[in-house]
């Protein structure tokens, strides 16, 4: 094949980081890289993939964590006509040690590409490309280090969790440790796909959701408070003597009116029963304002992309709970969920869609769960009623 | 055969001691410059966390050029972010510049915080994907490369979310981004009776058709399917679970362009984005037409909005005849809804601007 | 189209193993098939669930839930990956002469 | 056999002079009091309009009555508002006394106007539909003699319109107002297997059901259907093209009220009225535990809104989640949609208060 | 039967006017009335209608008009076994002379039972109970005065509007006139069904829409304005000095943020380009504020009651349309509505269910109007889209 | 239920002249029904109406809608009230036998 990429070469130009080059210096050492350089030139000139649809390979022992990918021009890219990816759960919150990492690279670059994304948009490490011999012997080595596979298939997916705790001062709860805690509850439910589709969980810490938990988890654990927000009004006054318009940009945009300045006293005044704990006031005052401390998180779920019915949000199921280890509340609605869900989904039916169709008050009254007005925005306006 | 089952690493194990320290205590932060967080403890402690952008697909290569940075200044540790973006974090205020400095060597830019375009989350485009309509990774350096300043200052009234999916899947969860490119098919399937039965469950297929467009093959003796082609969407959903009806097309794939999502809950609820541009041209390596139209909503939406207002809350509040005005992006049948839930988009009231 | 040689026949296969004529499966290719999946010997319960999988497959023409696979097999998910340690769809659907899964992996 | 298509009486044979003479001319007006406006001219004229309540149901010798007092204040004339109520206009201010004196003594009060709760707009019920779950004269009259002080004042925070429909064919468009009260059923349709085929057209029959619950009779001798009776909601939409399958019961039949829809542009677009109370069983004569609820919800609103706040914005503002906390009303499944748009109803936020 | 009537008596108490007392009045004459009263005491007493079904009767030449209703109990009450109501297409704006009422009472009361709804809710006279003999007389004695029957069936109804530029400031058209044309050009689609279903028009002078045209009709005129509202700051500070909270109750009502109070100047301003025409400040100042000069409708499409797909609020179709007669312009756009609707509609299938099941973009292709983006709320969140 | 002579048979009807007994109709009865409805004598294009509709709703069950009415019977509906002084639907149908019109009055 030729050598030459004069349309990715293009994308080696301008201040952002080239993932050209990174293709290119993995190229230096690793043939596959090298073909997948010249599949990619070639997707560039035709303007379609070169990549065959699926593939079902994977280790002993487990149904998920690798996806299977074939070019379409094996005889012109020997190096790359078998190219799977192998998704390795990471660590939660995405914190490293350079040593683990180091070892991470060092087996990719025995048994695959030398290509990686960090991370895939679920939360994995995407170890990219790699041939289906090189699977076990890969994944050996990965457990060998202390790395396993994430999910795939109609599994549990990799758990994903904000930064929380760890360096945020807003986490409602543990988010790392719940969701390392899940991780390794869920093991079995990971590896072996056993539902209609896929299942996501996601967690933040506040409702800022740092990681996009309401758009893309079934389940998705966000952290809230029952009490109320807390003031300094020193450190209020202190914003406001600095020239912030606290009144066009904090009490102005509170979502409830739930805020008042007194110009006066220069009191922040909170209607505590108006609060909607949306952050904001907090967000743009993190020295004045901070969460309540009777802290826990609101459970919501459906949340998925567009596929088959249309895009969901996640919408709430539990106004608020406690999130403390051993979380056997979480678990517990958990197995319920799946349980339901599995036993009513059809194939390929996301929680959401199934709920849809059955209707969300009979997924209450199976899961024993009373109906509350947070669970809505409003009630029905339609007569069309099932007593 | 080795372990199964270990699940990840110890998150604990990954944690720098000064994080440790401090776990749960924080007590607030401020962003001291573009990509440089001061994270406050109430053990009085500081950490300074600088990010830098990455291009998500990394060699292995430069992973270890990071550690080497990490080494340097982090205690030998570092995290990535939600957005693929790195962070590395030191208890020592001193470390800062330098870091910034070793990061420039390596090539990767400083900011992403606050008012800024963060990094883009995006997919595997043609990079690996059987199912993309239009390349990730390329769209991503060529906007990026546009947006750089957004990203290295923090001048935008608010957060601008870009997210980029290869096809309608959206991996990418584009559909609540402030600014999302998707790529597109439009034309139906072709369909591949000889593999039709080997490859594919033909009830499954027929399911899996959101518009009901899949039938059997009328020819009883041919195990297949047919499309009814003016109920096709090109959503490629039965592509997805049949090998055989393949819709890739140079002229027909494409991307669109969606704006105005959030996912946070400050202020608005989380929102979709919505389709502002139905489709461009595929057209590597650099997409101008995507790039430009990029850079035109984020200008004049940097220009109008108000100070905290996110994309889709200064569009909701001008109206989208106001955005489609100022923008100067046309308005076409395609922008009007048509899928289940459309009539709750139709304007149901006189309120409107001309 | 790779051929492989499976239960003393030339059979169309494709590149993970999944035999592309289904109307040539018998019991011969199914026992090659379950040597390449470490299911091999097979026996009485492997059969269980290749026949029940088969069986589901010629009268739905899909593959049946895992859910009604370990209802009507008895075996949990765990007893059908030690027989199958490449896993029901990998493994038992493979060798069973079922089209590849697909879909969401 | 007489003339056809001659149409309605024109309506300038049926103004007065100096509503003619002014027609178009309007400056501006005034409410001077509770039920009586001052409308002035661009030509100086002022023309006072007294609006006083009606029951609707009226006997001609009612009207004749009423005629009486047109002739006496009005020129002879009078009009009819979009809600029932009966307006004497008259260009003189010193006729105004009179006519309510006048009003007064044939029992008609005056009221109605700016922010009271005028008229209800209402339907037939028992009194002439073979559809009705409830009746609707009666359940207006026992509700208006309980808003009475709220007709004949204009104390409340804004309009409050109330409409009452026999059955959810909804002819009174109570799926728009601030409150509404709607009769339902809770029973599956009873079919007489005998009469469907002579009675009925069987397709249109099954077509007409929303949820799909009508088969056609599985024994084919049989020309008739069946109803799934766990997919019935109990719309009736069946009996209204088949008289062979009737609903009404009296255990079954009741009413279910709604709140918080507006048809106005004024402020907020235009908004449907919503579930409050699922059902209530029909309490003939008076429906005592109707009116307290609407008496209720009334009052609530009445002391917690903001000026200028229909029903329905101040619950957008505060959240249905402390409306049912202000009323005590009790929230229930079937407060949760499970309709077509069902899913746009619920909560895609963390934003709530407890 | 007994005469006794002990329920409805109970609502010949309280201070609204009763409706029973009219009956009570009108059975002093007509024995049908009495027979009402009797009905309507068994209602009371059994919880459900005594109505049968349905009902199929008429005057010669028409299709519609007429509601045919008989009692289940005719042998108790044979003056109200057959109780058919006549629609009379009220007059524009329901203005009356007392000599066209009375002498549409002394009618009623030879040919019918004497009692009357004044109005029906989609706006004609309702003459409540007849029998099948009495129609056709009724009829010719009616239009002998001058009244006509109005619309009923899968037919036009009739036409309602507000009482518009006859007493109120504010109409942007002559509601009165338009729909008297309306009425008068389209009698044959009133009289004579011939669609899939009912077809609704309703028409409101301005955005207040006093006829709520834009819940009732499936056609839906609505006065509007191209230019700006007008503001008499000599007005608005005199009502300003009278102690009119302008700042809460007008400029912090404003939809859209359109508007200013200055404090120095005392002035309101209008950022003209905001303004939405909403009426609220209008009608809030109605000696200050007014409509524009270059005034118009806008036409709305689609509203209607629940059954069977949902209740549909009617939405914007043509933002602008002058409206002058002879109306030409909206007359065309109603029959090509029409023949679309008749062409593609099933059998009663209103025209938003229609449009839904259709698509708003083809309807908006084959009827030949050009989308744009006052249409719609907002553009799709799917990608969904065909092309 | 009400009974009615027509076409030389006792026929049930309802209130409203409609034929209970869909069975038994026959043209005998159609003149009969006629007469009641002002179309009387009934000619061709009476019956072709007449025809169209009983025709129509012996294959589909339903009544045709009043545009393939129109369509097909090449009778404007002017046409159709000067034939069926009390429309097609009170009067026509009631002739051709069908079930009473219902929904929409
Ligand atoms: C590091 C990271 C979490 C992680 O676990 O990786 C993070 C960290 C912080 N987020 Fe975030 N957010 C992170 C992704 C997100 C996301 C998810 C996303 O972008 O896909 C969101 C939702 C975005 C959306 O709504 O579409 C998110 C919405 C916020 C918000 C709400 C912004 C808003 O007004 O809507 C805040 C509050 C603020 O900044 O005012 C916030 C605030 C913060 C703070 C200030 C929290 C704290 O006190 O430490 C952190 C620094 C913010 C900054 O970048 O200036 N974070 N944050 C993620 C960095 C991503 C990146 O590299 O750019
Ligand atoms: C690798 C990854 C994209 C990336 O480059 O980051 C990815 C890649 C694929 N996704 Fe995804 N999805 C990835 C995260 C997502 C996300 C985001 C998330 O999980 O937060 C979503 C949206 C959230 C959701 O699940 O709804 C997502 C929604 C989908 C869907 C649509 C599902 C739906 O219900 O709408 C499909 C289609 C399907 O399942 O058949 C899909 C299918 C796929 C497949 C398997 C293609 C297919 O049709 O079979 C892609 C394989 C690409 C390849 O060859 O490498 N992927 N996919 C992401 C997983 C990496 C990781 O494990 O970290
Ligand atoms: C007479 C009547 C029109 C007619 O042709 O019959 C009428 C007449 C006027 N309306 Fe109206 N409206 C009339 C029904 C309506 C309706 C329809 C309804 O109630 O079913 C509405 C929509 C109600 C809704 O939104 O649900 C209506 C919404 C308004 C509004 C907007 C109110 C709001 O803030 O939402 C105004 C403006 C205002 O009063 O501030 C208004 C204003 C007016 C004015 C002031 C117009 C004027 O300048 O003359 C008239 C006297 C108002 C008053 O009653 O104080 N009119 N008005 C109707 C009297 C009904 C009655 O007897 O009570
Ligand atoms: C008389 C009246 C109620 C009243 O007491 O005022 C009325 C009475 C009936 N309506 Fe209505 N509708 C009346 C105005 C309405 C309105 C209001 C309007 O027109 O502004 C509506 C809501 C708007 C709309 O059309 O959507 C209305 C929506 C219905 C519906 C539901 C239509 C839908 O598409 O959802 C039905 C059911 C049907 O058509 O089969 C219906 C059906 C009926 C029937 C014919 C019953 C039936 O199922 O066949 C009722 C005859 C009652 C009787 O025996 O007297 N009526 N009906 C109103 C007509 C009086 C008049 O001509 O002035
Ligand atoms: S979601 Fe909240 S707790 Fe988590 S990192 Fe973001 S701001 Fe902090
Ligand atoms: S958190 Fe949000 S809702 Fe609560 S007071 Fe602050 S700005 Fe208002
Ligand atoms: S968005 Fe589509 S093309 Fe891109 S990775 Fe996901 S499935 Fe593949
Ligand atoms: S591309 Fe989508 S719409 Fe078209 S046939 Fe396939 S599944 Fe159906
Ligand atoms: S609402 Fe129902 S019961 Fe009442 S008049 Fe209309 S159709 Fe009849
Ligand atoms: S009442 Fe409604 S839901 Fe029930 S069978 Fe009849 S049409 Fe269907
Ligand atoms: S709709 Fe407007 S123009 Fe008509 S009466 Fe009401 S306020 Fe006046
Ligand atoms: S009419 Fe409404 S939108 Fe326009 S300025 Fe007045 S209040 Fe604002």
């Amino acid at each position: 094949m030729s050598e030459e990429t004069p349309l990715l070469d293009e994308l080696e130009k301008g201040p952002w980081p080239s993932y050209v080059k990174e293709i290119k210096r993995a190229a230096k050492k690793k043939k596959a890289a090298k073909d997948l350089l010249g599949i990619q030139e070639l997707s560039y000139k035709d303007k379609v993939t070169h990549w065959k649809h699926g593939g079902i390979v994977g280790v002993t022992g487990y149904g998920s964590g690798v996806i299977g990918r074939y070019c379409d021009q094996p005889e012109k890219f020997p190096d790359a006509a078998a190219f799977h990816t192998m998704r390795i759960n990471h660590p939660a919150g995405w914190f490293y040690n350079t040593k683990s990492l180091r070892e991470l690279c060092d087996i990719w670059e025995q048994y695959g590409s030398g290509m990686t994304n960090f991370h895939g948009s679920t939360g994995d490490i995407i170890l990219l490309g790699t041939t289906t011999e090189n699977l076990q012997p890969c994944f050996d080595a990965l457990t060998e280090k202390g790395f396993d596979l994430g999910g795939s298939g109609s599994a549990l997916r990799t758990i994903a969790g904000c930064v929380g705790p760890a360096r945020c001062e807003w986490a409602n709860f543990d988010t790392l440790n719940l969701i390392y805690d899940l991780t390794l509850e869920f093991q079995d439910e990971i590896h072996r796909p056993r539902w209609p589709y896929k299942f996501k969980i996601k967690a933040s810490g506040c409702p800022n959701d740092c990681v996009a938990a309401i758009a893309r988890a079934d389940f998705t654990i966000i952290g809230t408070w029952r009490d109320n927000l807390r003031i300094d009004q020193v450190a209020v006054r202190n914003y406001v003597d600095h020239g912030f318009d606290i009144k066009t940009l904090v009490v102005g945009k509170c979502p409830t009116e739930a805020l008042e300045w007194d110009e006066g006293s220069k009191e922040l005044r909170l209607k505590a029963d108006d609060c909607v704990r949306c952050m904001h006031c907090i967000n743009k005052m993190p020295k004045a304002i901070r969460p309540g401390v009777d802290s826990g998180a609101t459970i919501l779920v459906g949340g998925k992309a567009p596929i088959i019915k249309g895009a969901y949000l996640s919408w709430v199921l539990v106004p608020f709970v406690k999130v403390e280890p051993p979380y056997e509340e979480v678990k517990d609605l958990l197995r319920k969920i799946w349980d339901w869900w599995d036993e009513n989904g059809r194939t390929r039916e996301r929680l959401a869609e199934l709920i849809e169709r059955i209707g969300l008050k009979n997924f209450l009254k199976d899961l024993g769960i009373p109906p509350v007005p947070q669970m809505v925005y409003k009630p029905r306006a339609n007569p069309y009623v099932y007593f | 055969m080795g372990r199964t089952d270990i699940g990840p690493p110890d998150y604990r194990e990954m944690l720098p001691d000064f994080i440790k320290k401090n776990y749960g205590k924080w007590r607030y932060h401020e962003t001291i410059r573009p990509g440089v967080l001061k994270h406050v403890s109430e053990t009085g402690d500081e950490v300074y966390t600088v990010r830098a952008g990455s291009p998500r697909l990394l060699s292995v290569d430069s992973i270890r050029d990071i550690c080497d940075i990490a080494d340097r200044y982090c205690d030998g540790h570092l995290r990535f972010t939600s957005r693929y973006n790195i962070e590395f974090m030191t208890d020592k205020k001193a470390n800062v510049d330098g870091l910034i400095e070793d990061l420039k060597k390596i090539g990767l830019p400083v900011g992403g915080t606050g008012n800024s375009v963060s990094n883009i989350v995006h997919t595997q485009g043609w990079i690996h994907c059987h199912s993309a309509a239009t390349d990730a990774s390329g769209i991503v350096k060529a906007i990026m490369d546009e947006m750089y300043e957004y990203f290295t200052s923090m001048k935008l009234p608010a957060y601008v979310r870009i997210a980029v999916a290869c096809c309608i899947n959206m991996c990418g969860a584009v559909h609540c981004s402030d600014l999302a490119i998707v790529g597109v098919h439009r034309k139906p399937p072709k369909i591949d009776h000889e593999k039709v039965l080997a490859q594919c469950e033909i009830p499954t297929t027929i399911q899996s058709c959101p518009t009901g467009a899949i039938r059997r093959h009328p020819d009883p003796n041919i195990k297949s399917v047919v499309v009814r082609e003016d109920l096709c969407m090109y959503c490629a959903n039965c592509f997805t679970v049949c090998p055989a009806m393949p819709l890739a097309d140079p002229e027909g794939d494409g991307v669109a362009i969606y704006a105005g999502g959030k996912v946070s809950n400050a202020r608005k609820p989380p929102m979709f984005s919505r389709m502002v541009v139905p489709f461009l041209p595929n057209n590597p390596p650099r997409w101008p037409e995507v790039v430009d139209v990029i850079k035109k909503i984020v200008d004049v939406y940097a220009s109008n909005a108000k100070r905290y207002e996110r994309l889709g809350e200064w569009i909701e509040r001008i109206g989208w005849e106001k955005f489609f005005k100022l923008t100067g992006i046309p308005f076409t049948e395609q922008h009007i809804d048509d899928f289940t839930h459309a009539v709750e988009t139709y304007r149901t009231t006189t309120q409107f601007k001309w | 189209m790779a051929k492989a040689t499976l239960g003393n026949m030339e059979i169309e296969i494709d590149e993970d193993g999944f035999i592309q004529e289904p109307e040539k499966w018998n019991q011969a290719i199914a026992e090659d098939l379950a040597k390449l999946e470490q299911a091999y010997p097979m026996t009485e319960e492997h059969w269980k669930v290749v026949n029940y999988l088969r069986d589901y497959y010629l009268k739905y023409e899909i593959a049946p839930p895992i859910r009604m696979l370990v209802k009507q097999t008895g075996f949990d998910l765990k007893k059908i990956y030690q027989l199958f340690p490449s896993g029901p769809a990998k493994g038992a659907c493979k060798i069973a002469g079922l089209p590849k899964p697909t879909g969401c992996v």
